[in-house]
């Protein structure tokens, strides 16, 4: 095909200029042994949340076929949600051939005529990443013609797994978007909240005790983001990192770029939960704000343990195995710890060193981290008693050969369980697990059998 | 009959419910008993099927890929990545098959499938099925005449009650089986080329997706030639029966576009009753239910009679639907196809258009009632109509490989579903109505 | 298990769910073939009925009146209007049966039926149904009895074969077809009586209403002294089993208080697999069917586990319902029921209340979910929930007959449907609460 | 039973009290070959749409059980809608026994305290009847007690089939509301609408020309009705019977007693809403009234006739037969022929000698006057070449025989096609009915038919 010449070529560049966070092809996945979401995935999950924007797949339907629409994050953006509104080139034979670039300059055209959007996200896919589309050119040159910033982000599935996707979304906006407008006013309690994605309203579990406090949230990457904020975020006083490993190469370029220091959060739990809010005030380094602090939390606290008082009953004794991937290992146990649900295990499968690190921490010397959850975890049950397994769908078929009760984790996303408010969520799902007696009856033998 | 518009002359799909060939063809390796599909492409291209797909039925899904990344991109002619993957899931797991299907990263490096399953010696499938042509019809009947072409062994001899059938993609797997019953209630004995009604069935299995769960036997396909009939049903599987016929040219073919509402399993009725030499002796049950479908047409013939609607699905569910429905009288305004298909030509509706959720939105003037997969829900919401969840995908509902549409049972609650749907809406409609009238008066 | 309130202490109903003794006592004569019910009341007794179960099942039905007026309810003591009536009928339409059940003005009068009856010479049954007494479960019951009573002979051989089966009178036709067939599928030959399957399941019949157009035969009801087992299905029906046995003391009596949901069809195959003795030999389709109700009961228990119920029906019916839920989690706040019956304290719920639906409006704040009859509707909407439609009587949808909830299929189906619509229910309220956020942010 | 000698006094008191308009005895229907609905059923109809009136059934729950919520007749009473709302005191064996006085008492009661209605009705049913609880007693001291009119509607089904109970509805109104308040304001223009039940709304179809022309609907008997307007009635300068022959003995009395002359009139099809508009205008007597009415008659005319248009090429040259009751039998055959469609056959088994002379009229000398329908209509339909059949459900069978168009005359009461707009609203169902296929297809021959 006439198309291979440039495959190269833009595989070269595609080295040169994005690939540096990526750790190469030796660490590549293995073939018929790989799961989990591509690049592109991890791009779109990542800037998705912008509801201001759209979100144009350069590619076929296989790259958003079953993918628009499902992620439930919400937005208060008053204007049609393009979150849930789905755009993609839908590539066929002829691009394939002759180059997608003008229907993708057509597409954009269309995009903003009908939608009106703030700015329009073009995700390179890997058909045309190998046809060699040129796709900055086409966004240059739409942005210049619409007046708006169409931003390119090169995150083909093929170049790596969700991790670096999500980090290329993040350097497309700094690269595009980031310090392109300045705030109407500023204050000295500006925040940026990095890798929030505002799933299932998370962010609005906590944005309002912040607000309370007098910080404002100057920006968010991107849960129930603004163009016109994002653009403004180089102002911002202090990035918070919630829950998003892959985004510190972003803060940290911010902070060579503009200063601005940053922390890491967790708003799972009431425990996170005030440390969070805590570790905000402090990094804003302001004496009143933190003695504000230290009241809004206790107030917090205690209004959630009065709501907490009818569950403590319920789950008073209760062991639970937790087998969930990257910091919810960690944070999630919080969350049952904050409970009064012993968290006797905890899958560190795909954990950094410094999510074992924590997770040893919140659980206790005695706790078992397991290496390889979906072998280990049937035996875990049986050594501890555990009343409880939360883990993904597939697990659930371990708790009821165990006959013990299951949460689904992972369950559609469609609770929040943030904030202090979410744990009460939390708690009455764990309730309701518990008392659900369709674990032991499931696995009821069949009349028939012995 | 319909006026169709076969191309929608925009750039771009906004809302778009086409699904592409790949994820067909993975649908299809899963109607296999045993089988592992190995989606050939980046692993986004099976991660993002393997979601939808488990999402859809609720089922653990089986699915591999050759997670090619861009340097096997430019350096493997696809020989390492299948090889390698071919090799780990056979270690792994020892499936009957391995389904090989391309994508469009895969074809544009224009890797040689054939040549590579040549040089592999576990049983393998292959089908060239890029993204960027067809979609999840052609995706389903190019893998079903690849299982066919190179698995069934050719064969001189005929066995007069053997039946081979050959469901269109969005038949969901109970209504397989209930096509299936019906036919051996005639005297026959059937397999079902691909068959999810035994794996994608919702029923609760042992094994956790590390292969599909139950399907028609590798076996089973070799020896389909000795069949009396290969009987297709949806104008995409048509093609089959003659891949079918070159294994034995004895085999007659048979081809239906649907089995829906009163006229079309009439015609499989009488089919099955000549090709039985039963004469008029027939199952009781058959003709029970003839009975109450008839009633439930009459039953629902005024509320669907008065209604306006939207389908939205692939080209052959649209000839489905929309036949069950004009046959009480339910006017078809609009049906908005995934893909192009002769079939189309053949629907009785106002207008039908190969496009996406944006065409349809922008027509919400010409229906009342809409017909589609769980994005309709929202289109719905925002033009102020209903909607009834049918087709690709349905993350909303439970249950969905349990709704038979089809024959004359599935038919009457098919009437009875959307008659109901209808007039709920209309009773909203009708308060709403109301409320206002009672704030006129008070006002 | 529940705490039961069987009075409602109220000198009135309001917004009554509960129907009448002679209303079932209708409906059970419509489950024998060519029957004619003969109400014995004022004309209205009947129309009220009539409309009813005409709107309700979406057939015609048949049923006459002895229409008695003030004058002959003073003058007459049955004789007049009963013979009258029934020289009528037999000159126009010539049934196998008539079914005398009289209504709270001729009880008041207090008419000798047995000796009127004993003055006639045709076919039929009578039956004392006051509706000042009882309800829809004891006339059907009663009905049942009546007719055993009355038609069937005695006997002293057995057919080990042959299974009499009793439902209650909450059951749908094809539910009782499901369950006839569902036994036989054991090796039985299986009589249902009353049998509303082949009568009231909404099939297309010749002629209209003027008489029963299906059901058990009386000949059949004559000879079901032979039976090895008597199955009765549901507390209303079980005294049934007795008014047999005395037919035939050789016959065994089962009874079931419902066969829904994993345990209570387990329950049912545990007794034929051992009545049978086919040891652990099934049909393959059982097997299929119990692994699809686990599965959905796994699909569906995160959404019913976290609803709360409000249910409202017949007695038998709640317990059916509610064995159901309970089994995926699902809370019963609060089961109304039509009349007291001893199952009510069997019912796993925090609240059972023989009642009416202002006691349920008054509760709303206990439960989100309402399963009861098209009453319920209003109600939903009255305090912002929503409702699914089953019982009597159900105005707004068509299809009712054919809608199965017991066994293993039906089973999985009921909870589908319950977990969908709390879903649904769901989501409106996240999109109302999203909303809400919305207009906080912009303001 | 002890109660039997007070059933004999009831029935003499009943008979001297409200015997008037029945035919007594020699008219009572045949045992075993009745069909229709009670005394009972009448008076419900008749007084439900008060919708600000509670609707006290004292009697069994056959009386009540499937019969509540079901009539379609809306109100714009901004209070909890009471028509829909089922009240009864489900009588039981103690009752029977010891009188069911008290329990009726407190009834009233429950539902003054907790639903306080304008009035509240109590009807008698056979049971109570029979044993002889005293329903006027007990509704004049509650009425007492609660200030508000209760009153006592004897229609116990025995007593006679549904025209009955609509008298004795109009009755009871007559004796225990009407006259017993005077109104705010009167004007000259002021009318009643005696028998019109705002079925599906019927009412409001036209009810907004009367307005727009100055004609004042002081009262209606009872569609959308009120209490408190009801029981001015007797202010109103006419009398308006609406489809309602039944109710003719209540204007009558109210022309003896009131001076209120009356006139009877069809808002069903074009020309006979513009007649019965002219009507009411030319019995008020007003010439400027007269005018303006002729100039809104035009108006609507011609605003309808521009709508039905697209609906005159499919209704050109088809023949209907129409085979429902009553005053029905001339009244929507004209609406039919107001839209083109030749009725060649009507109904006349229920009609009395004025709706057969009716029927003639508006039908012409050559249509057929069915007075045996049930048996008739499928010659007829053979004979004519008829197109459509319009009757009752169980007419559905003969139209699938004849394979002709089918729509159902008592369509559940869902669709309001009264009044000018009601034209437009049957022109559409008539034509969904001849365009569907399902009265053909259903009587296609199975496979295994020769």
């Amino acid at each position: 095909m006439s198309s291979k010449p440039k495959i190269k070529e833009l595989l070269a560049e595609s080295a040169c200029e994005h690939n540096k966070g990526k750790k190469g092809s030796c660490n590549a996945p293995t073939p018929g042994a790989t799961t989990g979401g591509c690049a592109l995935d991890g791009a779109q999950i990542a800037l998705f949340p912008f509801a201001d924007a759209a979100h144009l797949i350069h590619g076929p339907m296989s790259c958003v076929g079953g993918a628009w629409e499902t992620r439930l994050t919400p937005t208060s953006w008053s204007g049609r949600d393009l979150t849930q509104t789905g755009f993609a080139t839908d590539i066929s034979n002829n691009d394939v051939i002759f180059s997608g670039e003008k229907k993708l300059a057509a597409a954009i055209d269309h995009i903003v005529t009908n939608y009106a959007p703030e700015a329009v996200f073009v995700y390179s896919t890997c058909v045309p990443a190998m046809t060699g589309d040129d796709i900055d050119a086409v966004c240059k040159q739409r942005s210049e013609k619409h007046g708006i910033p169409c931003v390119p982000v090169h995150a083909p599935g093929f170049v790596g797994a969700k991790n670096l996707g999500s980090r290329i979304a993040g350097e497309a906006v700094l690269k595009h978007l980031i310090g392109t407008k300045e705030p109407e006013e500023t204050t000295p309690f500006d925040i940026n909240l990095i890798g929030e994605h505002n799933n299932t309203g998370e962010l609005w579990r906590y944005r309002h005790l912040l607000e309370e406090l007098g910080i404002r949230v100057l920006s968010t990457f991107s849960g129930d983001g603004r163009i016109a904020s994002i653009r403004t975020a180089h102002r911002a006083k202090l990035n918070v990192i919630v829950c998003a490993k892959s985004l510190v190469s972003m803060t940290r370029k911010m902070q060579e770029q503009y200063g601005i220091p940053w922390i890491s959060c967790s708003f799972y739990g009431k425990t996170d939960t005030s440390k969070s809010i805590l570790a905000i005030a402090e990094a804003l380094g302001d004496a009143d704000l933190i003695e504000r602090t230290r009241a809004l939390i206790a107030r917090e606290e205690a209004r959630l343990e009065e709501k907490l008082v009818p569950y403590r009953e319920i789950f008073a004794g209760k062991k639970a195995v937790l087998n969930t991937g990257g910091n919810k290992a960690w944070s999630i146990a919080s969350a049952l710890q904050d409970l009064g649900i012993e968290v006797v295990a905890t899958s560190v499968r795909k954990s950094t060193e410094a999510d074992k690190a924590k997770a040893r921490e919140y659980l206790g010397e005695n706790a078992i981290l397991m290496t390889s959850p979906a072998t280990q975890q049937a035996k875990v049950i049986d050594d501890t008693g555990a009343h409880l397994l939360l883990a993904g769908g597939r697990s659930l078929y371990t708790a009821i050969k165990k006959r013990i009760a299951f949460t689904d984790v992972n369950q559609e996303k469609k609770k929040s369980y943030g904030g202090y408010d979410g744990l009460l969520v939390l708690a009455e799902d764990l309730k309701n697990s518990l008392q659900n007696p369709v674990f032991e009856l499931v696995d009821r033998k069949a009349p028939w059998q012995k | 009959m319909a006026e169709v518009r076969h191309k929608s002359g925009k750039p771009l799909q906004v809302n778009p419910h086409k699904l592409s060939q790949p994820m067909g063809a993975t649908l299809a390796f899963l109607g296999v008993d045993r089988c592992m599909p190995l989606m050939h492409g980046g692993q986004g291209c099976a991660s993002f099927t393997k979601v939808m797909f488990t999402r859809h039925f609720c089922e653990p899904i089986a699915l591999q890929t050759t997670a090619v990344n861009d340097v096997i991109a430019v350096l493997d002619g696809g020989d390492y990545s299948i090889l390698e993957s071919v090799k780990n899931i056979h270690d792994k797991v020892a499936p009957e098959l391995i389904g090989v299907h391309t994508t469009g990263l895969t074809e544009t490096k224009g890797d040689d499938l054939r040549g590579i399953a040549s040089k592999i010696d576990v049983p393998l499938v292959y089908v060239n099925t890029p993204d960027y042509q067809g979609g999840l019809e052609s995706g389903w009947a190019l893998t079903t005449q690849a299982l066919i072409d190179q698995l069934t062994e050719p064969c001189d001899r005929i066995d007069a009650q053997k039946i081979v059938l050959v469901p269109h993609v969005s038949l969901q797997p109970i209504e397989v089986e209930k096509l299936r019953d019906f036919i051996e209630s005639f005297g026959f004995k059937v397999v079902a080329v691909p068959d999810l009604s035994s794996s994608l069935d919702n029923h609760l299995g042992e094994k956790q997706a590390s292969l599909s769960s139950g399907g028609v036997t590798v076996a089973e396909v070799k020896q389909l030639a000795d069949a009396a009939f290969v009987v297709t049903l949806g104008a995409s599987v048509k093609p089959v029966g003659t891949t079918l016929q070159k294994k034995n040219p004895a085999i007659q073919h048979r081809h239906f576009d649907h089995v829906n509402g009163l006229q079309g399993t009439d015609a499989l009725v009488a089919w099955l009753l000549e090709t039985s030499g039963r004469g008029d002796r027939l199952p009781p049950v058959v003709e029970r239910w003839r009975k109450r479908l008839q009633d439930a047409m009459l039953d629902s013939h005024f509320s669907i009679g008065q209604t306006r609607f939207l389908l939205v699905a692939e080209p052959d569910h649209l000839a489905s639907m929309a036949a069950s429905l004009r046959e009480v009288g339910g006017k078809i305004a609009l049906a908005i196809s995934t893909v192009d298909s002769p079939i189309l030509g053949d629907i009785e509706a106002d207008q039908v258009i190969v496009g996406d959720l944006e065409d349809a939105e922008k027509m919400h003037d010409a229906y009342d009632l809409i017909i589609g997969n769980f994005h309709t829900e929202a289109l719905a919401h925002r033009v102020a109509k209903k909607a009834v969840m049918r087709g690709f995908p349905n993350y909303e509902e439970v249950g969905i490989a349990l709704k038979n549409d089809l024959l004359y049972e599935g038919g009457a609650y098919f009437l009875f579903e959307i008659a109901n749907a209808a007039e709920r809406m209309r009773e909203e409609q009708v308060h709403h109505e109301r409320e206002q009238i009672k704030l006129q008066r008070i006002a």
